[in-house]
C-alpha cells in the first residue's frame, strides 16, 4: 500500500502537529486531574489535614524536575522530553490501580470513576503520542526503561479508613502535580522547538 | 464467458472519512457496478506504526458501505492509509487510497440548547457548543452558523456568527412564525448537520426596524 | 501587669497568596489586635525540598503585613508551609500555617492596551498579554474572555476568545455606544480583574448584517 499521496516521500504529522495534539491532551489530562482531586477532597478529605501528610510523599518526587523558570530555561529539550517521557511512565501502574481501587469508594460518584477511567485512557494516549515525539526530536535510542517508582498499593489494602482515604487523596494530590508539570513542560517545548521560543 | 456481460466489479471510491470527536472515525466508500455477480468489499489500511495491511474492524456501526473505527483503533499520532477493494469471482478492483489524518476529519456533533427569546427589536438566538472536551477546555475554537426561515418559506436565510455563542436577528415580521437552525465547524474540519429545528411566533407587539 | 490592659498580641490570619505570572508570588496577613503594645510580626515558612524554616525574604514589595517572595525563593509543584507570628513584650501568637502550592495560585493582571476598531461589519477588539506576564517562553500560557454591554444596558454579554487576542463581535447597533473590558487567566489558575472600561460609539453607517 503506498503510504503517501502522489508519491510524495516525507507524507507524516509534522512535529508542530504532534506536540499541539500533545498539548491538547496534556491540558485536558491535568483539567480532568484537578477536577478528580477536588472532588475527592471536597468530599472525603476536608479537615483530616491530609496536606501535611501528603509532603514529599509523591512516588515520583525523586526525579530531578525543573521547578522554576530559570530552571526550566537551562535544560536541554531533549533531556526535558526524556523527563516527561519518565514521569508518564511511572503512572501506568498507579492508574491503573486507581481506575480499579476507585470502584470500592463508599459512595464514590460517577464522576470520579468516570474521570479515573479517562486519565487513564488519555495517558496512555498521551504516552504513545510522547513516544512518536521522541523518536522524531532526537532519532537514537528511546529508552524504554521499565518504570516502577511506585511502591504500590500496599497502603490501600489496609483495613482502617483513614489510611485508605490518605492513599487515594496522596495518589490524586500526587496525579494533579504531575499532570501539571507534563503540562507545562510540553507547552514550554512547543514554544521553544516550534516556534522558536516566541510564542 | 464474457459473454454472459459478467466481469470483475468496478474500481470502488472512498468518498469520506470523519470523526466527530477525534476519538473514533468511520469511512464510507461508494461501490461501482459490480459487473452482474455478487461482490464483496474489505476495507484495508495501515499505519506509519503498524505498516502491515490492517482489515477494518467494524463494518456494521456506521451503516451500510463503511468502516468504523472505535478507539482502540483510533490513533492522533499516524496517517491512516486506506484502500477499498471489490471482489468477485471475476476478479477484484481496489479503490484509489485515501490517506487521513484524524484530528482533520472532525465533523462535530451539532450546537445543542438552542433558545430564541423575543427582545424589542430583535430575536435573540442563543446556543451551547456540542459536548466535546477540546472545546469545553478552550483549546478548539469552532465557527457558527445560524440560519432562519418564515415557516412556509423556501428560501433561508443565512448569518455567520464568528466564535459567538449568540446572534440577534433583526427585521423580522410580527405575528410571523419563524424557524431557526445552528450549525458549527472547527478550524480545520467540516460543518456539523443543523441543529433540531426550533420555532418562534414574533408577537405583534414586535417593533420592526425600518 | 494584667491590669493595665496590656496583653499578648492575637493571632494573625494569613489571608491570601497569589502570583501573577508564575515566576513569583506574595503572601498578606491581617494582624488581630496588638494587646495594646508595639507588636511585630514576622513570616516563616519551609518547603518540601527545604524542610528548614526560613524568613520571609522580602517584608516592603506588596505593601503592608505582606511577603514577596521572588524568582529565587518561588519553586513550582512544592508545598510551601507558612506561618505568622506577632509577638510583643508580652509574649506572641502564632497564626494557623497556611500550605500553598504556587502552582494554583495564579492571578495574572488584567490584559493591556485594549484597542476598538469598527469594521465594516463587526468591531475588531484586540488586546496585549498583561505586561509581566512572559507568555513568548511558554512557561505560561493564558486564555481571554471579553465583555461589551451598550452604555445605557445592565446586562453584559461575554465571548471566550480562547488563547487569541482579538475577536470579532457582531451585531451591534448603530449609534449605539458600548463598553468593552477584557480578562485573562492562566490555563490553569484565577481570571484577572476586568481590563478597564474602553468605549466606543457605532457609527450609523454601520452595516447591520441581515
Amino acid at each position: 500500500l503506498p503510504i503517501c499521496p502522489n508519491g510524495s516521500v516525507n507524507c507524516q504529522i509534522s512535529t508542530g502537529d504532534l506536540f499541539d495534539r500533545a498539548v491538547k491532551l496534556s491540558h485536558y489530562i491535568h483539567s480532568l486531574s484537578s477536577e478528580i482531586f477536588n472532588e475527592f477532597d471536597e468530599r472525603y478529605a476536608q479537615d483530616r489535614g491530609f496536606i501535611t501528610k501528603s509532603i514529599n510523599a509523591c512516588h515520583t518526587s525523586s526525579l530531578n524536575t525543573p521547578e522554576d523558570k530559570a530552571q526550566a530555561q537551562q535544560i536541554q529539550h531533549e533531556e526535558l522530553l526524556n523527563l516527561v517521557l519518565r514521569v508518564l511512565r511511572s503512572w501506568n501502574d498507579p492508574l491503573v490501580h486507581l481506575v480499579s481501587e476507585v470502584q470500592g469508594i463508599k459512595e464514590a460518584p460517577d464522576t470520579i470513576l468516570w474521570k479515573a477511567v479517562e486519565i487513564e485512557e488519555q495517558t496512555k494516549r498521551l504516552l504513545e503520542g510522547m513516544e512518536k515525539i521522541v523518536k522524531r526530536v532526537q532519532p537514537g535510542d528511546l529508552g524504554n526503561e521499565v518504570y516502577s517508582l511506585w511502591p504500590g498499593p500496599q497502603d490501600v489494602q489496609v483495613a482502617d479508613e483513614d489510611s485508605r482515604l490518605f492513599a487515594f487523596y496522596n495518589l490524586l494530590h500526587c496525579l494533579r502535580r504531575d499532570s501539571h508539570k507534563i503540562d507545562n513542560y510540553l507547552k514550554l517545548l512547543k514554544c521553544r522547538l516550534i516556534h522558536d521560543s516566541s510564542c | 464467458k464474457f459473454l454472459d456481460g459478467q466481469t470483475a466489479p468496478d474500481k470502488p471510491e472512498i468518498i469520506k472519512c470523519r470523526s466527530p470527536e477525534k476519538e473514533t472515525f468511520s469511512c464510507w466508500w461508494k461501490p461501482g457496478s459490480d459487473g452482474g455477480l455478487p461482490t464483496n468489499y474489505t476495507l484495508l489500511y495501515s499505519t506509519e506504526k503498524h505498516p502491515e495491511i490492517m482489515e477494518c474492524p467494524d463494518y456494521k456501526t456506521s451503516g451500510p458501505n463503511s468502516c468504523y473505527f472505535d478507539k482502540k483503533h483510533t490513533s492522533l499520532w499516524t496517517i491512516y492509509t486506506i484502500v477499498v477493494n471489490a471482489t468477485n469471482e471475476k476478479g477484484s478492483n481496489a479503490s484509489n487510497p485515501k490517506f487521513v489524518d484524524v484530528t482533520y476529519i472532525i465533523e462535530p456533533y451539532p450546537p445543542t440548547n438552542v433558545s430564541l427569546t423575543v427582545e424589542k427589536t430583535h430575536l435573540l438566538v442563543k446556543w451551547l457548543p456540542p459536548s466535546m472536551a477540546d472545546i469545553k477546555y478552550g483549546w478548539l475554537t469552532l465557527v457558527y452558523e445560524l440560519r432562519l426561515k418564515a415557516e412556509k418559506a423556501q428560501e433561508w436565510v443565512t448569518h455567520s456568527a464568528g466564535q459567538q455563542t449568540q446572534f440577534n436577528v433583526l427585521s423580522l415580521h410580527p405575528g410571523e412564525t419563524y424557524v431557526v437552525q445552528v450549525r458549527c465547524k472547527p478550524d480545520h474540519g467540516f460543518w456539523s448537520q443543523w441543529s433540531p429545528e426550533t420555532y418562534i411566533q414574533i408577537p405583534n407587539t414586535f417593533q420592526e426596524r425600518d
